[in-house]
């Protein structure tokens, strides 16, 4: 009995140091790094859905161009559009296109090109996406045609005056694929999509990764990296650990690391972080149709009493930028708000409307907001904020899907949430959100209602100059300052978190500079 | 070839939550070789840790004095692995209710078979084949069907040969059989019988029969030693023990047998734990006197032995 | 032996009769878990790029579009009718066949499900025996308490250390993804932990209680050698409860772990359908649902004939 | 000898742990020294100190605090989820192994769809879709787990109820429900005890993980799986952020295993195996 158990014990310890010996073999030599060998990235979601995607793939990637992209300011820039120009009055825009330039699988871009890419917009709509719905009665309302009316010219024809197109036509507005990729008929992709960008997409595996490719025959400057995989790490802490154990070089996308990650990362020495103003603005939606919230002075109260500064410093850890502007700052129409914190007078007026007794009030945090971003502690600190305005709020953690149906039966009273800019012209976010009648402001049960809002973007829909437009923008924006619809905190910063052996790893609006992403030498 | 065992001594209890069980007092015993020893007693008498104390099959929690001679080695101070490679060569055992003797998930030729191949006798091919020809010997009908059948294909009748042939699978020198017709009917009893008596006759083969079966004892022993709580009251040769019992426990014993004056032993045996002093039989016999307060030793009585004081 | 033959074929047909009734049940458990949620699927697929306010009228063509709007049993007969003619409709977020889709994510689950199960039978049977044969020594004191805390951590404690220790810090092991077996070493061992753990107490509980039979005690008497005794004689005894454990925890591992899946970054079948149940996915959650009942009809037919197997007397007898 | 006193301290050792648990969840508000919920922005992320035992969280709530209060949640509600777990599938595996017939099997086939159902994903849908919270919790974690408690129970039934003594007792004219009382249900306790011990450390893990999918408790009522996802993002500098609330799981879960095998051995003596005659 006693010498049978003493060997398997013996075996049990060869195993246990025998699987020692092997890991510590296991790590390879250390060779010398090669310019061109791969890098990996990773990012929260997978940003290659494909074939059903009206995009295939994310912007960001860069494998497919939009005609209208965006500039440095957040204006429209020309990208496969060179030159474009419209009639006086706003019902025709012609577009000059960049020449010599060919889709990855050979075919040449052209009018006739886009004019097909437009065909297809018109068969795809709607089509629902993680990135941006496509719709193109919302894109290109009153679009009666697209012509080419020259090898590199296109000509779009409106039966509205439609001054802002160029606003809703960059990046997702106006995607361009080789016909050869997708059926006419559907507009699914057939083949892998084909674009004109600095990479081209060589490979993708369900929800694990998308490998890029420079494009060598790329028309303007080739990308600086020869491959890049992106892997999808749906967790945070999961892609802080591969940031830490080198298996990846850097995070991009929404969501790319949360802040806290982000500053604890940042204690080692090895990493560094870009910032950039997002799309996204965090906002504690009211709901204006049910007391106590209907009262206008509460919201107002509220938005004074929330100390912005602190809930950046302690939880965003500095990376969002306080803000009571209702549009966000990314938008070169937004003017700047600066939050004027006033907490005596915030709690007089919850006093006054609250006639010196306490309210009951529900407060939904998203679950999605969680992962991202420090919503919970946020959450909780708003809550002991709340509680010093006499207003008890118990918080709900839900699923984004619980959410959206509470919000549709009025089953709460404050939502912290995001919204993110549809285009870089505030106009559709003004109509959905302040109209009387407004999508966002029935669907979500804003209950606002205001009569100079209304007139003024009653106005707005004929208002073609745009010294005119930015007038109304900058009205609407100061009423929307005094009756806020929703109650702006933060506008998000896009973190572009990187291992310093990259170099020009430079974060945009939405995503990162791929083509100028390298090793450092 | 005097392959005797000789009982020096044998103390045996032991320790459990309840107290400390006494279940044998210095046995002095020799079992002839080549013969069929019985060791009767009661439930509780201690028969069977004679039995295990010869196999060293005592369960952990025992505290074991004296010593058990074998070919002048004392069983008691044998290493384990010595121990272990007698058991089933030397002295084997025939294990008490063979229902559950038996491993009920593999056959039961692979049982006997592997008697052979785990004492290096053979290789597994002849080990089949010895134990083809071993359930053979024991009369068990078409052995080759019966190797791969398993035990709950089998009757009561065929299992208790199986085990016997497992037994005497290696002609061990002496086999202990435990309590063989506890629990059988009167015709698998017969057969037991006739079993034992074939294995006397075919070889030198030293039996010890643990059973509190008289009938059997009576016409299968050679030497009966009657135990009772712990301590042998009685020993001597079969025929005469039965005819005329010397002391009163065994003539309490053998009339309270069926066939005989049915009349049943008053009291119940002592408990183990606390045992009675002087002579253990003393709070149930007729015949006790105020001497029996004191132990009585073993006496020699015309040729047999018995532990009372009418025979000082 | 032919009505010891025809036992058996009695035995499994009469299993696979209760299955039909039960996956049905099944089906229909599946699909109330979609309709009972509160949150309506078009609203979220209008809005799921976090952009977008969808109207009114939008929701309804969505939810025309979806055929949310006929009554539910109707969604429910039409739904059944698809699949018994093996087509588990179209995911609402991604567009594409569930069908592939599962089959895409199986092979993730399937791999990782046979390595801890690998593992939960290499470690568990195993030291479980030792604890048993060592009983009440200094080994059975450590495996016991190794057993216990393995039953007691979550999984996902385990796996955040484990990540910072053998990822992080020793960076001897990736820390996610799916792709070289050296990915699926952590998520397999955390997988296994708690059922190993498990394994071990069972196997030493039934092994002691089969060690203390009278045919072991023969075996003893029989001069067998002690390792012979414990592990030809004891364990086929005392298997049949760990079959039915390990049959258990494969079937319940088939259907992917949501966290495990989702903290290692497996595009599995457990973080599919967290995404499905997060995202009100109902053709995906009803396809995953009836994927793993059958799995769990299958596995315990699976787990009845390895019951024949194991005990004769079930097979020769016919029950 | 020493073999038997061995084991018998380590099952007083876990009673001993397990009722120390108890007793601070239930003192909780006694012993805790601050206000579990108390956001205090200016001691955010404290190291162990005399004032904060423990340290800090995020939201510089004392973790001590809510590690005490995290007991009451888990234990708490482990509990009752057990309760209810046992009396589903007690009341459902009686009526089915005793009166046997249609309703048996009806009742088998229910317990085999509910065993079929995927238990971790129901688990999520249901929290998920009901909106999480304690209620919703409690429905998801009985609804996947009565179905093997029916399974065991109605087999107990079975067994006992095929006891000769049963047919007397009937043929002395014993009423179903007087067999029930006086004869089945004694007979079933001891196995409920231990099947309800296990539950309990299952609840608590299962409740744990779902807290970590963000479907768990709801803040700011936190048991420790909330703790354990809190700490994800600071346990690397804040190390006892994480290990506290793991070490708590441990010692609890691990204490009522041991518990309920103390139970089984001490009530399943009468059936030990045949002991040898001396």
């Amino acid at each position: 009995m006693e010498k049978g158990r003493t060997l398997v014990k013996a075996a049990c310890l060869l195993a246990l140091f025998g699987l020692g010996l092997f890991f510590s073999y296991s790590d390879q030599p250390a060779q010398p790094p090669d310019p061109d060998r791969e890098i990996v990235l990773a990012a929260a979601r997978d940003l290659t859905p494909g074939s059903k995607d009206p995009y295939y793939t994310s912007l960001i990637l860069e494998v497919w161009e939009p005609l209208v992209g965006v500039g440095e300011d957040g204006q429209p820039a020309p990208k496969l559009a060179r030159r474009w120009e419209h009639s006086d009055d706003y019902k025709e825009w012609t577009f000059k296109l960049t020449e010599g330039v060919t889709f990855h699988d050979g075919t040449p871009f052209n009018a006739a090109a886009v004019v097909q890419n437009f065909e297809r917009y018109r068969v795809i709509s709607p089509r629902t996406s993680s990135f941006y719905l496509f719709d193109i009665h919302k894109i290109y309302p009153h679009l009666r045609r697209a012509e080419a009316t020259g090898e590199y010219t296109v000509q779009l024809t409106f039966d509205r005056p439609f001054p802002t197109l160029l606003y809703s036509m960059t990046n997702f507005g106006s995607a361009m694929f080789s016909p050869a990729c997708f059926d006419a008929r559907t507009g699914d992709f057939v083949t892998a999509v084909a674009g004109t960008g600095p990479f081209k997409m060589i490979g993708h595996f369900n929800k694990q990764y998308t490998l890029l490719e420079r494009n060598e025959t790329y028309y303007g400057s080739k990308a600086k990296a020869k491959t890049i995989r992106v892997r999808n790490i749906p967790v945070a802490e999961t892609r802080y650990s591969a940031l830490k154990a080198g298996e990846i070089m850097g995070v991009l996308d929404i969501g790319s690391l949360t802040p806290a990650l982000t500053s604890e990362l940042l204690k080692d020495q090895q990493f560094a972080v870009a910032t950039k103003r997002s799309s996204i603005t965090h906002y504690l939606f009211c709901n204006g149709e049910k007391a106590p919230l209907n009262d206008p002075r509460l919201r107002q109260a509220i938005s004074l009493m929330v100390n912005r500064e602190v809930l950046v410093k302690n939880f965003f850890h500095g990376y969002a930028i306080p803000t009571n502007n209702f549009i966000n700052g990314a938008s070169p129409f937004s003017n700047v708000g600066i939050p004027g914190r006033n907490t005596a007078k915030a709690k007089e007026v919850a006093r006054s409307v609250l006639q010196d007794k306490t309210a009951d009030i529900i407060f939904l945090v998203p679950q999605y907001g969680i992962d991202r971003y420090p919503y919970k502690e946020i959450a909780e600190f708003i809550q002991a904020e709340l509680k010093e305005l006499g207003l008890n709020a118990r918080i709900v953690v839900m699923d984004w899907a619980a959410i959206q149906d509470a919000r549709a039966n009025g089953r709460f009273d404050i939502i912290l949430g995001t919204q993110g800019l549809p285009n870089l012209e505030p106009a559709s976010l003004f109509q959905n959100y302040m109209k009387s009648t407004g999508s966002a402001n029935v669907q979500y049960r804003l209950g606002y209602k205001n009569e100079e809002a209304d007139r003024l973007l009653a106005e707005l829909d004929t208002a073609t100059g745009t010294e005119e437009r930015e007038k109304i923008y900058d009205c609407l924006q100061a009423i929307a300052r005094k009756d806020p619809p929703c109650i702006p905190l933060f506008d998000d910063l896009n973190l572009a978190v990187y291992n310093k052996k990259l170099e020009n790893y430079q974060p945009l609006l939405y995503g990162v500079i791929l083509d100028k992403v390298g090793w450092r030498q | 070839m005097d392959n005797h065992i000789a009982l020096r001594q044998l103390t045996v209890s032991f320790t459990t939550k309840a107290g400390t069980v006494k279940a044998a007092n210095r046995i002095d015993a020799i079992f002839p070789g080549g013969q069929i020893s019985g060791i009767v007693g009661e439930t509780g008498s201690g028969k069977s840790v004679l039995g295990l104390s010869v196999l060293g099959l005592l369960p952990e929690n025992r505290i074991v004095s004296g010593s058990i001679l074998y070919k002048n080695r004392d069983l008691l101070q044998l290493p384990e692995p010595e121990m272990n490679a007698l058991r089933g060569k030397t002295i084997a055992f025939v294990p008490q209710n063979p229902d559950t003797a038996l491993n009920p998930v593999m056959t039961v030729g692979e049982q006997l078979s592997e008697m052979f191949t785990c004492h290096g006798k053979a290789n597994p091919v002849e080990a089949r084949l010895r134990a083809i020809e071993q359930l053979r010997r024991y009369a068990l009908s078409e052995p080759q069907t019966v190797f791969d059948r398993y035990s709950f294909q089998l009757s009561g009748g065929q299992r208790q040969r199986l085990l016997c042939a497992m037994g005497s699978a290696l002609a061990p020198d002496w086999l202990i059989a435990d309590e063989p017709t506890k629990g059988l009917d009167a015709v698998l009893r017969r057969q037991v019988f006739q079993l034992f008596q074939a294995l006397r006759e075919t070889s030198n083969l030293g039996i010890l029969l643990i059973t509190h079966d008289l009938r059997l004892a009576e016409r299968l022993c050679d030497t009966v030693f009657v135990l009772y709580a712990g301590t042998v009251v009685e020993q001597g040769p079969a025929g005469e023990l039965f005819a005329g019992p010397l002391h009163p426990y065994t003539q309490g014993l053998i009339n309270a047998q069926p066939h005989k004056a049915l009349t049943p032993l008053p009291g119940m045996p002592p408990s183990l734990i606390d045992l009675p002093a002087g002579c253990k039989f003393r709070p149930r016999c007729r015949q006790r006197t105020k001497l029996c307060s004191q132990e009585p030793a073993l006496r020699n009585v015309h040729g047999r032995q018995v532990r009372c004081w009418q025979y000082d | 032996m032919e009505t010891i033959k025809s036992g058996i074929w009695f035995y499994i047909v009469k299993k696979l009769a209760l299955v039909i009734p039960v996956w049905l049940g099944i089906s229909a458990a599946a699909f109330l878990l979609g309709v009972i949620s509160p949150s309506d699927p078009a609203v979220l697929l209008l809005s799921m790029d976090g952009i977008s306010t969808p109207g009114a009228q939008e929701i309804a063509a969505k939810r025309h579009e979806l055929g949310l709007d006929r009554p539910y049993i109707l969604q429910y007969l039409a739904w059944l009718g698809q699949v018994l003619q093996g087509n588990l409709g179209i995911s609402y977020i991604t567009q594409q066949p569930v069908l592939d889709e599962l089959l895409l994510r199986l092979p993730v689950t399937v791999t990782l499900a046979g390595i801890s199960l690998l593992l939960v039978m290499l470690v568990g049977i195993p030291l479980g025996v030792l604890m048993a044969w060592g009983k009440n020594t200094g080994s059975d004191f450590v495996l016991r308490a190794a057993a216990l805390a393995g039953t007691s951590l979550p999984s996902f404690w385990l796996s955040i250390l484990m990540i910072w220790l053998f990822a992080e810090t020793l960076q001897l092991l990736p820390t996610s993804g799916y792709g070289s077996v050296s990915q699926l070493i952590l998520p397999a061992i955390t997988l296994a932990a708690g059922t190993t753990g498990a394994l071990m107490r069972l196997q030493r509980a039934t092994l002691l209680e089969v060690l203390e039979q009278n045919f072991i005690f023969a075996a003893k008497a029989k001069g067998l050698p002690g390792s012979r005794i414990i592990w030809r004689h004891g364990l086929p005894n005392a298997l049949i409860p760990v079959v039915t454990l390990l049959g258990n925890y494969f079937g319940g591992v088939l259907g992917g772990s949501a966290v495990i899946e989702s903290i290692y970054s497996l595009p599995g079948l457990g973080s599919y359908v967290l995404e499905a149940i997060r995202g009100r996915d109902y053709p995906v959650i009803q396809g995953y649902v009836l994927f793993t009942g059958c799995v769990f009809v299958v596995f315990n037919l699976l787990v009845d004939l390895v019951y024949l197997g194991l005990n004769p007397r079930i097979r020769l007898g016919g029950k | 000898m020493a073999a038997i006193n061995k084991a018998s301290i380590v099952y007083r050792l876990a009673a001993v742990i397990l009722l120390l648990l108890v007793a601070s969840a239930v003192l909780a508000p006694v012993i805790a020294p601050y206000d579990p919920n108390r956001v205090m922005p200016d001691e955010t992320l404290q190291p162990c100190s005399i004032r904060h035992w423990l340290g800090t969280d995020s939201l510089g709530r004392d973790v001590l605090s809510r590690l005490l209060y995290g007991a009451q949640v888990s234990i708490g509600f482990a509990v009752l989820a057990a309760l209810c777990t046992t009396l589903l599938g007690v009341s459902l595996g009686i009526i089915g192994g005793y009166f046997g017939g249609v309703t048996d099997l009806l009742l088998q086939l229910l317990v085999n769809i509910f065993q079929g159902l995927p238990g971790m994903s129901l688990m999520i849908a249901i929290a998920g879709s009901l909106g999480p919270g304690s209620a919703s919790l409690l429905l998801a974690v009985t609804l996947t787990s009565w179905a093997g408690f029916s399974r065991i129970v109605r087999g107990e039934v079975l067994k006992i109820k095929e006891e000769s003594y049963i047919e007397g007792i009937r043929s002395l004219g014993g009423s179903d429900a007087y067999i029930l009382r006086r004869y089945i249900l004694p007979n079933l306790f001891n196995s409920l005890i231990i099947l309800f011990t296990i539950r309990v450390g299952t609840v608590v893990l299962s409740v744990a993980s779902l807290s970590f999918l963000g479907l768990g408790m709801q803040p700011p009522q936190a048991d420790w799986g909330v703790m354990i996802q809190d700490a994800k993002v600071y346990f690397r500098s804040y190390p006892q952020l994480l290990i506290a609330p793991g070490l708590c799981i441990l010692a609890l879960c691990g204490s009522i295993q041991l518990v309920g095998d103390a139970l089984r051995d001490r009530f399943s003596i009468r059936q030990s195996t045949q002991k040898q005659d001396w």
